[in-house]
Parts: structure tokens; C-alpha cells; sequence
């Protein structure tokens, strides 16, 4: 395999980085909106939420993918591919996230929010700088975990058009006919992304303050 | 008029179907150290958070300072809930300590203290911090500001809670069990404090297994037991000639273990 | 409305296709090339409209050509009776007849009848799949077939030695074959009956200006030799190829 | 548009017998993972540190590669290493080593969850190490693994869409040949996502059932 | 000939760079109380758990009745491991109590005690679980056998735990502040049913907090401050007249407050 073919499928995986981080990003404010809509108690705003998450939960990705990119122009939105894939990819992975944070919520010690209460913060101040600080932190490890499956999740956007590592390698092996050479390639370069993102999970995680006890 | 720091008035407090408070009547003198003991069980904790408003009471009225807190009873005897705004104006003359400390993990010592300052008071970081690391000093934490919770020793963490309730000049503080998590040895830097805090006159009141503190520090002492206040008076009475016979039982555990410390 | 129009007035004729179908379409050294590239070319030309392409793989490409993302479709794809009874055919491009695909050496092939008693691997659901079992009901012992997601797979399981041989159509294993010189060898000649390769488009009135405009400018490109030229670039051979197919064999 | 419910019924068999084998893989694949994994969470937990270094490496190689890549560099260059396996063992073998990684993630912080103290408890009254994994260790921490297992199970589910790759005849590869035949994608599709989203909805009631009836056995510190 | 129930020589105990126990010498005598005293970090948990043979020593040995636990020194001076059968017959004599009580929670009282009867002493059954009814008797909990940990009380928790201990009929039982995490009255419940053992003559090691225990129930106090025994005695020598200057100030947080008691 030669040199040539081995930057083509670097230069793809610009692409996987590129949305994967994107949508981390854009998945990971929704999910706070959703978890908050989980955790309000409130018929009108939890039951939207759960049909929001079940969908994005159940159905494949792919489907997913292929209903924006083909759906929205029906409704007059002609979006491009790598918007579309965008989109799909953030919205699956909000779905996820969120169910992480609800639990990572639920999980801050009611003891604090007490505390918090008895020095006069409001409710929006202990959700700021209280609530969410805290749940983040326990739900950190769960975000490098699905930042990682969203990493390889990504390979299906290549239905809508974008020519990502995993399609890149597709399209090599139909050309050359060489698919051991080329996808073991293309695992080398998820492995090493992924490794990289662990590792920086990992040296973010340590250099956060402590956990609740 | 002066009124008492906190006033208490046919208090009941139910769980569900369970009666925890049972008309509790009681007021808490200003400047003084009011102890509250009592099995475990019997509606300590509960009677402390509903006088820091973590609690609703399901009726009766709680005043702090001659303001009613909560809830307001109006001719009709119908219950009508004080705005919130005026609650936590109320309240921000409370301050109240944890058993478990419940510092905010993700914050310095420096942090738990001036967070409120910040946010409540809208102080400015500097002024925040400045009037933040005075409460440390006086806790004999300085040196420890910069530490995360997780960072300090149990004894530690205790003080960096007293002086987070402190920065805010409460009239009151509230301290439910502050001692129990920690061991003995490092229970002495937290009484320590609080002996300090009542000899300079703050009105305190403590939820308290340490019967040592509550004999030599507290000048009033309620007992109670099954969600009732049984006995109230000061340390003396209560310790020399316990008249009721359930507060005579609760004493000797550990009068018992207390005289064989002298054996 | 009238699609023709559209595109005229935009300038660009959108192609959908899948860049994972050598020689037709692919990606050689990073560069989108092969016979559609080319021939979509010259139809530019002859509709003097510019050519967008839109790179899906296969299976997102027709929602995407009903969603209205593109015009038409490269590919190509075969063209069947049940592919028909849905979507519009061009005049044929080249030839679909299969031939088969063996290991470099294997002596033990050297006529498609001796594919009898072996395994063979051909696409899932593709024309070929049943241009082979009709071929295969003809020889005297069975044909083990098996049906691949995509003849990528097919090729690397016949590198591998699971299989005996690949059936497709020439033009493709002919490529496979220059490529992987001393990997794979075709065996000549095709068999079975006839079928044909041509690009597809929506079967709508709106559609149908615009594919009675390709169609009119693929018989020219045909008549005057282009189409014969950039078959021989791509295949190394020519091919006969009717100027409309009406009644598929499959 | 157009979308013929037809195409879809024309087909009900063979789509059953896809939906059939997509079922079985998942299920026996995703038992396999579950049991293989907690065999390697024991293995890093109690075999030492060389053990668990090593097998920490498979594990992190598993996770960081799409199974898709795995899945077709063991079967199609298997061969060359002598390594020739049929479509559906393969397909078996590869789910439930490639949820074995997830699985082990998870069991490891199930272990790493139940406080040492109870399992000293138990070296203490004298039980041997397999004894404090059976009868401590994985009832104990089953409360705590039954989300993020069952959570995971579904996405093995999502996995064994890929196996078509290597001719296993699931569900996503009988739809998609359906579409592909006929040129009836949207049909297809639509039933693939039907299909998913009530077999991952029942695997979620389903987990929320054992969940209650599980509850009972809550920590009562740490 | 006798053996001392424990007899802990030279013991070392290291964890990464640093020495928590220093060249241990210790003898518990068989059928008394002993207890362990000494401030936090001084190394108390860990001489007990190396006891229990929760940790193993770094150098050092400790025998059981006269037999050789964990580790043999060859005549050259390198150490052998005992086979772990061997060394599991030797810990069956001792039973261990643990501050945070260690139940599990997925069995009842019931279950928790009765397991190590079902498959280390291979009891049937029904065998298993009549003697594990007999021991919850013992500590006075025959009517919550059927319960789980996390519908008991703390102080029926550690007597759970006990009971749990005692169904092996251990020689030697270890406990290790099994009061501290309990509440004073839940502590009275808890030290009962150490005194009725102590008084059948089971031979017991006590690391507590509760110097009046210590003092009243204890035969033989030991005092560790940093990784040392700095003093070794019954009771009287160093409640009456302690000639440590390190346990006299030690002692005085104690007394202090308990002296305030009595006020
Ligand atoms: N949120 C609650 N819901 C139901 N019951 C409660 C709740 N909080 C407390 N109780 C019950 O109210 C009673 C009084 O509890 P409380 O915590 O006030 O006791 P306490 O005197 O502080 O005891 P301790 O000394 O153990 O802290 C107890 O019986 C307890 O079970
Ligand atoms: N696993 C460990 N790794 C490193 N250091 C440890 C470990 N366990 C204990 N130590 C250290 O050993 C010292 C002695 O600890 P130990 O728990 O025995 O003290 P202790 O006397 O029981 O104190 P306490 O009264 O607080 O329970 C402490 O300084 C502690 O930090
Ligand atoms: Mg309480
Ligand atoms: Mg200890």
C-alpha cells in the first residue's frame, strides 16, 4: 500500500474528527436542554423528552441520517451533506448524553444543593454553579466514552454524502482492490484518534477537582 | 421590643402519615448557645431544618428575629406562603452547618466561602475573596484556601463549612451534629471554633451527641424524644437533677461511659 | 415542474453516484475518474450545462434521488424488468453480460462450465446474481452461489480462498483483473444471456424533458464514435450495445 | 414519493427468517459478550498486574476500532493465517468478542463499585476468591450494571447490522437486498427502522421491569 | 503448653515509601480484652488487619494460637507463603467486626450470617440457618432476621456483623471501631453484646474510640502513635498515672470533655 493512498485516508479522517467533535459539542448543549426536560417533573416537557430520546435511541443511525438529509428538503430546507450528517449525528448522541446527565443530576448529593439553598443562591444560581458543575464531573467519564463510540458512529455519514475515513477506504479498496491493506490502515488511524481522545479524557478527568463523597 | 432570635410556635411537622414534630413551642434567646439533644430519631435534624427553612412545616409558624418565616396564618387560619424573595431575606440572617459538611466539591476552600459572596451579595471577586479569607483566618485556615475539599482532613472541611456560613454575618447559626463524622482528635478543632464563636456572643443553636460541649458551652438545653420537646432548661438542671425518666435513661448512657473515663 | 428547464436555468446537471464501482466510477489517487466521469462529460456538453457530482453509497442514493437531492443517476445499474416497473433507463452504455473472476493459476477453470460443483461468489440482489443461477441450472452438478453486500467483499473472500470465483459483469472483473495482475485472471468468453449497463432517472412528467434530453445526447455521443472511444479507455474493448432496451432478459 | 407497502409484504418471509437471525445473533452474542466480558473484568481485577495490562490493551484495541474494520480483517483475512471461519460462527464469535471489551468496562467499575469492606467481610468468615465473586461480588453489583449492560446490549443490536458485510444473512442485509432488487429503499428502510425501534423500546421496558424488581438490593452505605 | 491467642513479633508493615508500623511486638493474651488506643493515622487499623491478615506484613511474623499465618522466615532470613488453605484454616479462628459493618446487602440478616456456614463449613441448608438463628438470638435479633442490611438500624447492623463473626465459632474476635459509626444510644446496644463476650472469656482485640469501654471492659490497653507501642498496660496504669507525655495529652481530649459531663 503506498504512501499515497495512506494520506488520502488521513485527509478523510479529517472529516471523522471534524463532525465527531462538532456534533460531541453541538449534542452535548442539547442534552442538557433534555436532561432538564427529564428532570423537571413536568408532564409537558418530560414526555416530548422521552419520545425525543426513545426515537434517537431506537432507531439506526442510518435511517436517521437518510431522513434529514432527504426529509428536510420536503419542508424546504435543502441542507448540505456534511450539515445533514451534522445534524444526525448530534441529535443521536444528545439523545445518549442525556440520559448520562439525567443521571449525573440525580446523582449530585441533595446535601449540597442544601448548603447552597442556606447561603441564599437561587435556584438558577445552584443549577450554574452548583448542580452542573458537579454533574458534569460525574458524567465525565461516560463523555469520553460516548465522544469515542460517536468517534466510530461517524462512519455511517458516508450515506449522506461525506467522505469520511471509513468511506474513504471503501471507495480505495473498490479502486485498488487491496481492502486488507487499506482497512487495516483505516483501523490504525481510529485506533490512534480514539487512543488519543482516552488519553486526554484521562488527564482531564485527573486534573479536575474531587469527586463528592 | 426585642423578641427572641428565633421563636418556634406549635410546630408540627408530618412526613407523610408519620408525625415527626408534635406542637413543638420554643424559643431560642439571642446570644446564646441553645442545645438541642435526644435519641436518635426523635426530630432534631427536622426541628433544625424547618428553623432554616429546608423544611416546610405542615403548620405552625417559625420567626426569626420577629419575622415569620415560610408561612404565614392568616385570620382564617389558612396557611399563605411569604414570597420567596422575602424568605431568603429572612433566611440570610440564618446560617446553618452540616453534619456532612456538603461542601461543593468542584470549589477551593477559598471558593465555598466566597461563592456566596459573589453571587448573593454581588460583592466583587477581590472584596469577596479578601472578606472570604478573613473567615479562613478565622477558622485557623489560611494556609489551607487554595485546597479542594477533597484535598483537607474531615476536621479541616468542618471549619471551611463554619466559616462559609459565616462569611454572610448570620444573626444565627445552626449546627446539626457537627462533630459526629469526625474523630475525637479532630473533633477538638471544630469545638474549638464554636466555643469561640459563643463566647463572642453569636446566637447559636446545636444538634449535639457531644453532651460534654452541650454541659459546658450550652446555656439552654432542650431534650427531646418522640418528636416532642420533653424537658428544657439550663445545662445544671438537666445534668444534675434530671427529673423526667426518660431523660434520666438517655443520660446514663453516657454517664456511664463518661464516669469510667475517671475510674 | 419541468426539470429541463431547471437545470438549464441553473447551469448544472446534479449527478447521484457511488464512487465504489471501478471502472464506471472510483477513486483513483484521490481523483473522482472512470467512464461516467467522462461520459457525463460530453452529455455536459451536448446540454451545454456544467456537471455537479453528488458521491453516496449505494444504498443512499435513490432516497436521495426521489428526495430531489440530484438529477439523475451514474452507476450504473443493469437494467431489469423490475428496476424498470420503478425508475427510467438510458440507452445501454456498455455490456452487463457476466463472465467469471479466478485466483491467477487456477487451472482447474478454464471455461465458464467448469464452474460446476464450485463455489461461486456474486453481489447480493444485483442482475448478475440471477444471471448466474440461470447459468448455473444449466450445468450438469450444482453451483454453491454466494451472494456478497458488495463484490469488494466478494474479490477479498476469492483472494482469501473461500471461494472459487467471482461472476460479473466483464467490464468490471476486467478491471479487478489489471489491477491485481497475478492476483486475478478472467475467464473468457461471458455467458448466459445478454444484458446491459445504463444510467437512471425519476420515471415523473417532470423528469421526462430532461431524460428525453440525455437519451438524445447519449445516441449522439454514440453515433459519432465518442462513446466507442471511451469505452475502449476504460474496458480496453468496444462494445454493441442496442440504442434502447425494451424487453430486459431479467 | 413513491412507497408500495407491497414490496415489503411480498417479501414477509424472507424478512422474518432476516429478523430471525439478526435476533439469535444479538441475543446469544450479546450473552457470550456479557459472560466472556466478566471472565476478563476477573481476570484484570484478580490475575495480576500482567494480565490485566495485557488484556487492558485488547480491550482498549477493541474499543477504539469500528467493528465494521475488525469484523472484515478477521473474516476475509483469516484465511491467511489459517483462520477460515463460516459467516455465522464468525459473525457470533466477533459480536460477542467485540461486546466482551464493552462488557468488561463494565463489570470492572461494577467491581470497583462495591466497597472493599464486604469483600474482607467475606475473606474474613473464610470464603475463597471464586466464592467472594460468585456469591458477593455479582449479586451485589448486579443493581448497578443492569442500565448501562442492557444499554449496551442494544447497541450490539445496532452492531449486527454490520455482519452483512461478511454475508451473514441479518436483517439489515435481507432489507437492503430487498430495496436494492426492487429499487425500494424507501420501504426498506422504513421497515428497518420500525424493526429496531420496537425491539430497542421492549429491551428498554424490559430493562426498566428488572430494574424495580432489583431495587431492593440497594447499598445500604458507601 | 500454652500459646498467647495472637503473638505479633517485629512486625513491619510498609505501603509504597512509607512505614505505618514499626517492629510490632505484641502478645494477646487467650480469653482477655484487649484494647488499642492511640490517635488517627497511628497505625491501629492496620496492626489489627494484619491480624486478620487483610494485609500482608512487609517483615515480621504473627502466629495464631501458636501457628504461623501468611508468611514463614526460613532459617536464611527469606519469607515463605503458607499454602491458602492452610492459612484459611488458621484465620478460621479469628473473626473479624468492622467499623462500616460490611454487610452485604443482597441477603437478610439471615443470609448474612448463615453464607459462610453454607459454603465454607459446607452446612446444610437448614443446619446453616438454625445456627445462624441461634447467634442472631444471641445478639437479640431474632425478629429482624428476615430483614436487609438497608432496613436495619446501624447499631442492629454491627450486631448483625457480629453474629455474622461469632457463626464460626472463631477463637479470637478482632474489632476495629465498631462503634464509631453509630450513634451513642445505638452504641450502648453494640457494646452490650461485647461485654457478654467478654465476660464468657472470648478472647477479643478492640480498636476503639470508646475509652470508657476500654477502661471498664478492657484487660490489656495498648497505645500506638505512629507506628510505634509506646506503651503497653492494664487499664489503672494508664488511665491513673500515664508516664507518656504523648499519652497524657493524648488522654486529656478525653478526659477534658468527659470530665465536663459531670460537671
Ligand atoms: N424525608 C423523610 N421522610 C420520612 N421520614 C423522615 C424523613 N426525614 C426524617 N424522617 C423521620 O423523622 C424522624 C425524625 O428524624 P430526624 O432526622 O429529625 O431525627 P434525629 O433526632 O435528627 O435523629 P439522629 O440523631 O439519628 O440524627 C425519624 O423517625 C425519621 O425516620
Ligand atoms: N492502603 C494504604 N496505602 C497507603 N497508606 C495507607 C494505607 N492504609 C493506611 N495507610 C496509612 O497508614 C497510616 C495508618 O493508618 P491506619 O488506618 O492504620 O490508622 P488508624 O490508627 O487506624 O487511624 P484511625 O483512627 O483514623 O482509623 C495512615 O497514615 C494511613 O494514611
Ligand atoms: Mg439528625
Ligand atoms: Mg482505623
Amino acid at each position: 500500500m503506498s504512501i499515497k493512498l495512506f494520506e488520502l485516508l488521513l485527509y478523510a479522517s479529517i472529516y471523522t474528527v471534524l463532525i465527531s467533535v462538532v456534533s460531541i459539542l453541538i449534542g452535548f448543549a442539547i442534552a442538557i436542554f433534555l436532561s432538564g426536560m427529564l428532570l423537571s417533573r413536568r408532564t409537558v416537557f418530560v414526555v416530548p423528552a422521552q419520545i425525543f430520546i426513545s426515537f434517537f435511541r431506537g432507531v439506526p443511525l442510518l435511517v436517521q441520517l437518510l431522513l434529514i438529509y432527504n426529509m428536510l428538503p420536503a419542508i424546504g430546507l435543502n441542507v448540505p451533506s456534511i450539515v445533514a450528517a451534522i445534524i444526525g449525528l448530534s441529535l443521536c448522541t444528545a439523545a445518549y448524553q442525556a440520559e448520562n446527565m439525567r443521571g449525573g443530576f440525580a446523582s449530585v448529593p441533595v446535601g449540597l444543593v442544601e448548603s447552597a439553598e442556606m447561603v441564599g443562591l437561587t435556584s438558577g444560581q445552584i443549577f450554574r454553579r452548583i448542580k452542573a458543575p458537579i454533574a458534569l464531573r460525574l458524567t465525565f467519564p461516560a463523555l469520553v466514552n460516548e465522544a469515542i463510540l460517536i468517534l466510530k458512529a461517524s462512519s455511517l455519514v458516508s450515506v449522506v454524502g461525506v467522505v469520511e475515513l471509513t468511506r474513504m477506504a471503501q471507495d480505495l479498496a473498490g479502486s485498488t482492490f487491496l481492502p486488507l491493506q487499506i482497512f487495516a490502515a483505516a483501523g490504525l488511524i481510529y485506533l490512534a484518534i480514539n487512543w488519543m481522545v482516552a488519553l486526554s479524557g484521562d488527564i482531564i478527568e485527573r486534573s479536575l477537582p474531587g469527586l463528592p463523597r | 421590643m426585642t423578641f427572641p432570635a428565633i421563636a418556634v410556635k406549635n410546630l408540627v411537622k408530618k412526613f407523610g402519615d408519620t408525625t415527626v414534630l408534635q406542637n413543638i413551642d420554643l424559643e431560642i434567646p439571642q446570644g446564646q448557645v441553645s442545645c438541642l439533644i435526644g435519641p436518635s430519631g426523635s426530630g432534631k435534624s427536622t426541628l433544625l431544618r424547618c428553623m432554616a427553612f429546608l423544611e416546610e412545616a405542615t403548620s405552625g409558624t417559625i420567626t426569626v428575629n420577629g419575622e415569620i418565616l415560610g408561612f404565614t396564618e392568616n385570620t382564617k387560619g389558612l396557611r399563605e406562603r411569604v414570597a420567596p424573595a422575602a424568605n431568603r431575606a429572612i433566611r440570610a440572617q440564618v446560617g446553618m452547618v452540616f453534619q456532612q459538611f456538603n461542601l461543593w466539591p468542584h470549589m477551593t476552600a477559598l471558593g465555598n466561602v466566597s461563592e456566596a459572596l459573589k453571587t448573593v451579595r454581588k460583592m466583587s471577586r477581590k472584596d469577596a475573596e479578601e472578606r472570604a479569607m478573613a473567615q479562613l483566618v478565622k477558622v485557623g485556615l489560611e494556609a489551607r484556601a487554595g485546597h479542594y475539599p477533597s484535598q483537607l482532613s474531615g476536621g479541616q472541611q468542618q471549619r471551611v463549612a463554619i466559616a462559609r456560613a459565616l462569611a454572610l454575618k448570620p444573626k444565627i447559626m445552626l449546627f446539626d451534629e457537627p462533630t459526629s463524622s469526625l474523630d475525637p482528635e479532630l473533633t477538638g478543632e471544630v469545638l474549638n471554633v464554636m466555643r469561640d464563636l459563643a463566647t463572642e456572643g453569636m446566637t447559636m443553636v446545636v444538634v449535639s451527641h457531644e453532651i460534654g460541649f452541650a454541659a459546658t458551652v450550652g446555656q439552654q438545653i432542650a431534650f427531646l424524644d418522640h418528636g416532642k420537646i420533653v424537658f428544657t432548661g439550663p445545662p445544671k438542671e438537666v445534668f444534675r437533677k434530671p427529673r423526667n425518666a426518660r431523660l434520666e435513661q438517655f443520660l446514663d448512657t453516657y454517664l456511664d461511659r463518661g464516669a469510667s473515663m475517671l475510674l | 415542474a419541468d426539470t429541463l428547464a431547471a437545470v438549464k436555468e441553473a447551469g448544472t446537471l446534479k449527478v447521484g453516484t457511488e464512487t465504489a464501482f471501478a471502472p464506471f466510477d472510483f477513486i483513483d489517487a484521490g481523483e473522482h475518474a472512470g467512464l461516467n466521469v467522462d461520459l457525463f462529460a460530453e452529455i455536459g456538453k451536448e446540454l451545454s450545462v456544467k456537471i455537479e457530482w453528488v458521491a453516496l453509497p449505494w444504498d443512499g442514493v435513490f432516497p436521495a434521488l426521489e428526495a430531489g437531492k440530484f438529477d439523475v443517476v451514474a452507476g450504473p445499474a443493469t437494467i431489469t424488468k423490475k428496476r424498470m416497473e420503478r425508475y427510467r433507463f438510458t440507452p445501454p452504455i456498455a455490456e452487463a453480460t457476466i463472465a467469471i473472476l479466478k485466483k491467477a493459476g487456477d487451472t482447474t477453470i478454464s471455461k465458464p462450465d467448469d464452474i460446476a460443483g464450485k463455489t461461486i461468489g456474486v453481489g447480493k440482489a444485483t442482475s448478475q446474481l440471477d444471471q448466474l443461477k440461470e447459468f448455473a441450472a444449466m450445468l450438469p452438478s450444482k453451483v454453491d452461489v454466494r451472494e456478497y453486500p458488495a463484490f469488494t467483499e466478494s474479490y477479498a473472500d476469492l483472494a482469501a480462498g473461500r471461494i472459487a470465483g467471482v461472476a460479473n459483469s466483464l467490464p468490471n472483473i476486467a478491471f479487478v483483473a489489471k489491477q491485481r495482475e497475478g492476483t486475478f485472471e478472467v475467464v473468457l468468453p461471458p455467458f448466459g444471456k445478454k444484458s446491459y449497463f445504463g444510467f437512471i432517472g425519476l420515471k415523473d412528467a417532470d423528469h421526462a424533458p430532461l431524460m428525453d434530453a440525455i437519451d438524445a445526447a447519449l445516441l449522439k455521443i454514440k453515433a459519432d464514435g465518442r462513446m466507442a472511444e471511451l469505452q475502449k479507455k476504460w474496458f480496453g474493448a468496444t462494445f454493441e450495445t442496442p440504442d434502447a432496451v425494451k424487453d430486459p432478459a431479467f | 414519493m413513491t412507497f408500495d407497502i407491497n414490496v415489503i409484504l411480498d417479501q414477509l418471509p424472507a424478512i422474518t427468517r432476516g429478523a430471525g437471525v439478526t435476533i439469535l445473533i444479538w441475543i446469544v452474542g450479546t450473552i457470550a459478550a456479557a459472560i466472556l466480558g466478566f471472565f476478563v473484568a476477573v481476570g484484570r481485577r484478580f490475575g495480576g498486574m500482567l494480565l490485566d495490562k495485557a488484556l487492558g490493551f485488547v480491550v482498549a484495541v477493541l474499543r477504539g476500532t469500528p467493528f465494521l474494520i475488525q469484523i472484515f480483517l478477521v473474516y476475509y483475512g483469516g484465511p491467511f493465517i489459517g483462520l477460515s471461519l463460516d459467516p455465522l460462527p464468525a459473525g457470533l464469535i466477533g459480536i460477542s468478542i467485540y461486546g466482551a471489551a464493552y462488557y468488561s468496562e463494565i463489570f470492572r467499575s461494577g467491581f470497583m463499585a462495591v466497597p472493599k469492606g464486604h469483600i474482607e467481610a467475606g475473606e474474613c468468615v473464610g470464603l475463597t476468591q471464586w466464592q467472594i465473586i460468585r456469591r458477593i461480588l455479582l449479586p451485589e453489583m448486579t443493581m448497578l450494571v443492569l442500565p448501562p449492560s442492557l444499554n449496551m446490549a442494544v447497541l450490539l443490536m445496532k452492531e449486527t447490522a454490520v455482519l452483512s458485510i461478511i454475508t451473514v444473512g441479518e436483517l439489515t442485509a435481507t432489507l437492503s437486498a430487498i430495496g436494492a432488487q426492487q429499487y425500494a429503499f424507501v420501504e426498506a428502510l422504513s421497515a428497518l427502522a420500525l424493526f429496531y425501534w420496537v425491539l430497542v423500546e421492549i429491551t428498554g421496558r424490559l430493562g426498566r421491569l428488572v430494574e424495580t424488581k432489583y431495587a431492593r438490593f440497594r447499598f445500604h452505605n458507601a
